[in-house]
């Protein structure tokens, strides 16, 4: 693109700019732009960057609270754990990169996140993902599985982050456009927040970390277009991570950090140099000038137009306090990385960019901040969504053998162990992981004090077809349940709203739907949204994703000693059920992988009920009376009984279970609600248990004896764990043929 | 036969391989190395019986297989 | 005693280590950087996990050539402790203080679990503090861990009795299933011909604190300390 | 000037990705592939002003980091 490329309505359509957009750039500018300002504006005003179609939802997310260090707005949100402590975190969506290029997608998506992390002064710690993927027998669903996980991988193993947890689904509705969501939690001082705020006019603006090539030009703009027939052609806009890079990086800037040289600090990620130039001035309220010539080029050539749209990875802007040029060139000069000053901070509400002596774009900051588009799109519920959520149970076939659909179950390409994933991350770099990956959320010691965080991601995407708003409270309740089973308290959220075409009415009803389903629940059990990510378009070929708002949560523990594991401890100890069981077949996982049915209304959320059963399994586990505990979630109690016989790290312990509910067989074992909660206890400890749990208002009753090799409940189900646990290990090695 | 095939990133792609080897370089004193770009070499020992064929194996198994056709170019020679 | 850490650019479990022999055992310990030449007195040097230069090229080839491992060689030369822990013991044998090399994992696959190891000599400084044939429960997280080497070296690391550690099962059973990497010989670690470098795959510093579930690899750590408070170190 | 570099594995040494790629090969139908062996393929750009600065820096680099002398081997061309 030259500088003197004559703007066509063509180019502006190209660019993904409306004609009614393009009046108002012209206004703006009170010109015609040229050619670098044309991208500079595609680029802010995408989908991706300017949040045009959600941002009218997101604004009813609850989002402050007394733990609120830091909102969304900035790269990532920050919540106080007292004693000093705060810690970052965030969740990205790389679904359309990683569909192009599994390996380098998925890496940089984490690359992508960490910087978001690292740039606010927080160390990360943990790593998560959630991953959907097609359906298993898709031609394209083991390579595309096997690259992002391998991407994930090579990118956080070789930081030196753990990979502590996540999610993997499969179904059909992704075939064409798979979900790589990267969550980073860091922890940091409270009183040493950066953010990205080009403050102090004078003040030199540094570019650091790796060269400026022509990689993921339009990135951004390819982010919030829809797949079509040729999506795979796009390809060599794929940039290539660097993981050595970023570490190095990633000290450089903590090194720098420690001192006090710098006002702001922003990573450049998706619309690269343009974005944090343009936000960092906007944040506050100031102008930048700055020389391309300056910037460190890793090709010749480049023209204006490209330097500002390029997404080459690992690079961060710092805007230093004058003077203090030299500390930030020795820090980053000793890490091997590169540095250099590349413009200053003004006063005058611009960016002007200069290139070879000329002003080749510029542009006043406010407006093409928040003057964005913002869209009010048309709402309308699915002309199917009633006739989705109807199923009459009748036609449900009751299985004759129990024992067989239990063991078909538990290798169902959802329930399978997982391990096949989390074995190629590295789960324990930094020895921190007090709970490793297969537990109900991932638990991390914070070295030199007593507390711990816990981390999990939730979203059954299922239930958010059938319902997105029930569905999307879900995500928030299973997560919050998920922290309380290994003890701890959940602090606030983070999401990644992962939807298909906003510009149709009835995927603008999903969101719309699942935003309040997410808000409720997040006012219900007081986790603040502090960030996120909103990712449309996710279709292909006018087929869209199901909704899918996958939640990010954290919590706290005050004592880390005090946790708890899903696995049976000990022979003769006593199970116990927290919550009552109201199970039901809408939207379960067994409907789907046995009956090969998607049907039914998901259960709907009791919060007061969730409160009370998940404030029960926290209180007991603090006190020391609980040897194990786990949640019932997919593929209902029977599942969940299976999985605390299995993930035991040393050996299997089978338990007998007997089930009193008058309901059908197949929904007694299988059917799905939320609200419960297995735990097991010594004898001597389970009536305080139960006292505990009824006084704080939950449900609690003794179901079984934890003991032996057969799995049995009631005289529906007689499994010897060893073959419970050949199907379910070895389901995923074969799914993705090994 | 044999093949031989040649694998190199698109001209273009970032090669941060190449880029860490030769800072490496530069950092022992070659300052003489300008640039250093990292590919793959690979052999395949072919049971196919006519040149024909080995080109069609080899064409096939590089586009699906050996070259990740995204980022890296191929090329091969049939000896 | 005095540890030095060295740390390469992409050493990501030098701060791992440190924690152990300070904060665990009690030690005094520091980091050196790759590219000094001074090794500050120390009396043991490990070279820790991690990526050093990104994996790139071969896994240790690079941080092979930076300028501390000069200090490094004279101060093996001299008898002096050196640990290599994963790509330590990757850069200890691109470096040729330890034999043979390391081949990327018969899976093709990072593989990050725990393993157990048996523990075939005691007689050295790294592993006196553990009985004879002990089996400790140790995590591996490696890309490039699968042992190889010719027939004759084998024959000779085994007539030395340099193989150190052998993966095998929980009961100590050595055998196919129970090798992680596909390493000839089920080699987990190795030490040189004098005894005083050691080379190993396996994280004992992941596993050196109940909190985290396992305390098998702070023998690795007592058995250097009490060799030094023995020489008088 | 400009060089490349092919690095092997020398004969007997196992080769865990070339079996791995046989395997896939295999699996995928191309029972016609009867052996792999995975190598690497460098390309240097050189400064040195003549053939003999070049074949030396080459010979260099390739027996110092280039290629593991132990397990590989290396041949280099410069033009
Ligand atoms: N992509 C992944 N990365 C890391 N860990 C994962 C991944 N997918 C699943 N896991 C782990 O597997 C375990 C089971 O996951 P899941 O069935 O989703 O748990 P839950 O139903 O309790 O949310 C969890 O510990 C989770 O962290
Ligand atoms: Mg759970």
């Amino acid at each position: 693109m030259m500088a003197d490329t004559t703007i066509t309505p063509k180019l502006v359509e190209e660019h993904g700019i409306t004609e009614e957009e393009y009046r108002h750039i012209e206004s703006v500018m009170g010109r015609t732009p040229n050619i670098t300002e044309l991208g500079i504006f595609s680029v802010m005003w995408s989908e991706h960057c300017s949040y045009k179609s959600s941002r009218v939802y997101l604004k009813n997310f609850p989002t402050t609270g007394s733990r609120v260090l830091q909102g969304p707005g900035e790269n990532a949100g920050i919540i106080d754990i007292g004693d000093g402590i705060a810690v970052a975190f965030k969740m990205e969506s790389h679904n359309h990169p990683s569909f192009i290029e599994p390996y380098q997608g998925a890496a940089t998506g984490v690359g992508g996140i960490l910087r978001d992390i690292f740039t606010m002064g927080a160390r990360p710690i943990a790593n998560m993902n959630s991953l959907r993927f097609g359906d298993p027998t898709h031609p394209r669903t083991r390579y595309l599985a096997k690259g992002v996980v391998a991407g994930i991988g090579g990118y956080g193993n070789t930081m030196g982050i753990p990979t502590v947890g996540g999610e993997v689904a499969f179904d059909p509705c992704y075939n064409g456009n798979i979900l790589v969501n990267a969550f980073t939690l860091g922890v940091m001082d409270s009183s040493r927040i950066y953010l990205g705020k080009a403050s102090g006019v004078g003040n030199p603006v540094i570019y650091v970390g790796s060269k400026t090539g022509r990689d993921g030009i339009h990135g951004a703009t390819m982010a919030s277009d829809v797949f079509g027939e040729g999506g795979e052609e796009r390809r060599p806009t794929v940039q290539v991570g660097d993981p050595f890079t970023e570490k190095l990086l990633l000290e450089a800037c903590l090194e720098l950090m420690a001192t006090d040289a710098i006002v702001g600090i922003q990573d450049m990620g998706a619309a690269g140099f343009t974005c944090s130039t343009f936000e960092m001035a906007d944040r506050a309220g100031s102008g930048m000038v700055v020389d391309l010539d300056k910037v460190p080029k890793r090709e010749e050539g480049m023209t204006p137009y490209e330097i500002m749209l390029s997404e080459s990875q690992e690079r961060m802007l710092i805007v230093a306090r004058q003077g203090r040029e030299d500390d930030v060139r020795r820090i980053f000069e000793k890490w091997d990385l590169d540095v250099a000053v590349v413009g200053q901070v003004t006063d005058d509400g611009r960016v002007r960019v200069m290139s070879e002596g000329r002003v080749v774009a510029d542009i006043p900051v406010a407006p093409i901040v928040h003057e964005a588009p913002l869209y009010e799109r048309p709402v309308a519920e699915p002309s199917w969504q009633r006739e989705a959520q109807k199923l009459d149970i009748e036609s449900v076939e009751i299985p004759a053998d129990m024992n067989e659909t239990f063991l078909k179950l538990m290798e169902s390409p959802n329930l399978a162990c997982k391990s096949w994933v989390w074995e190629q991350y590295d789960h324990m770099v930094m020895t921190n992981t007090v709970v490793t990956p297969g537990a109900d959320a991932a638990v991390l010691r914070l070295k030199g004090t007593d507390k711990g965080i816990a981390v999990t991601t939730d979203c059954n995407s299922r239930y958010c077809y059938l319902d997105p708003y029930a569905g999307a409270a879900l995500a928030v309740a299973e997560a919050a349940r998920n922290l309380s089973c290994v003890g701890a308290t959940p602090l606030a959220i983070t999401d990644c709203l992962n939807f298909g075409n906003p510009e149709k009415p009835e995927i603008m009803w999903q969101f719309r739907q699942a935003v309040a389903g997410i808000s409720e629940a997040c006012r219900q059990f007081d986790t603040p949204v502090t960030g996120g990510n909103v990712s449309l378009y996710n279709e292909t070929k006018s087929e869209a994703i199901y909704p899918t708002p996958t939640i990010g949560m954290v919590g706290l523990l005050d004592d880390v000693n005090k946790h708890a594991t899903p696995w049976w401890k000990d022979e003769g100890d006593v199970i116990l059920l927290l919550g009552a069981s109201e199970p039901d077949l809408g939207g379960s996982e067994y409907l789907y992988a046995i009956h090969k049915r998607v049907a039914g209304r998901p259960p709907q959320v009791d919060f007061d009920r969730e409160k009370a059963v998940q404030n029960a399994v926290r209180t007991c586990i603090r006190r020391g009376l609980l040897r194990s505990a786990h949640d019932v979630s997919e593929g209902g109690i029977a599942v969940a009984l299976a999985e605390c016989s299995l993930t035991r790290p040393s050996g299997m312990l089978a338990a007998t279970v007997t089930l009193t509910d008058d309901v059908r067989p197949d929904v007694l074992l299988f059917g799905e609600c939320g609200a419960r909660i297995i735990v097991s206890t010594t004898p001597a400890d389970a009536q305080a248990v139960i006292e505990i749990a009824r006084e704080l208002g939950a449900p609690a009753r003794e179901i079984g004896r934890v003991g032996g090799r057969m799995l049995a409940v009631n005289n529906l189900i007689s499994v010897a764990v060893a073959e419970l646990h050949q199907r379910w290990s070895s389901a995923m090695p074969k799914l993705m043929g090994e | 036969m044999q093949a031989k095939v040649y694998v190199t990133l698109k001209k273009g792609v970032h090669d941060p391989q190449g880029e860490a080897v030769r800072h490496t370089l530069a950092a022992m004193g070659h300052k003489d190395v300008a640039g250093v770009r990292v590919g793959k070499y690979i052999e395949v020992a072919l049971s196919d019986k006519t040149h024909e064929e080995a080109e069609a194996t080899m064409k096939e198994i590089c586009e699906k297989l050996l070259a990740n056709t995204v980022i890296e170019s191929y090329r091969y020679e049939i000896s | 005693m005095k540890f030095g850490i060295i740390v390469f650019p992409g050493s990501n479990c030098d701060h791992d280590c440190l924690h152990v022999v300070t904060k665990v055992m009690g030690q005094e310990g520091f980091f050196l950087w790759h590219k000094e030449k001074d090794l500050r007195g120390a009396d043991c040097l490990i070279l820790p996990g991690g990526f050093s230069y990104g994996d790139y090229l071969r896994s240790g080839a690079m941080a092979a050539c930076s300028p501390i491992m000069d200090s490094v060689k004279s101060f093996a030369a001299g008898g002096g402790l050196v640990a290599g822990i994963c790509n330590g013991f990757q850069i200890l044998q691109e470096a040729r203080l330890l034999p043979g090399a390391l081949m990327r994992n018969q899976t093709l696959k990072f593989i990050c679990k725990d393993i157990y190891m048996r523990v075939e000599r005691t007689d050295t400084p790294f592993t006196g503090a553990c009985r004879p044939g002990e089996i400790l429960k140790v995590p591996i997280a490696h890309m490039d861990g699968n042992f190889f080497t010719d027939k004759k070296q084998i024959e000779r690391l085994n007539e030395q009795r340099q193989i150190l550690f052998r993966y095998c099962d929980e009961g100590g059973r050595v055998d196919a299933d129970a090798n992680p990497n596909g390493s000839m010989e089920a080699v987990a670690g190795l030490i040189n011909e004098k005894g005083n470098v050691c080379g190993m795959m396996p994280h004992p510093e992941r596993c050196s604190e109940s909190l985290l579930r396992n305390r098998d690899g702070i023998k690795i750590f007592e058995s250097i300390v009490n060799w030094a408070a023995r020489k008088g170190a």
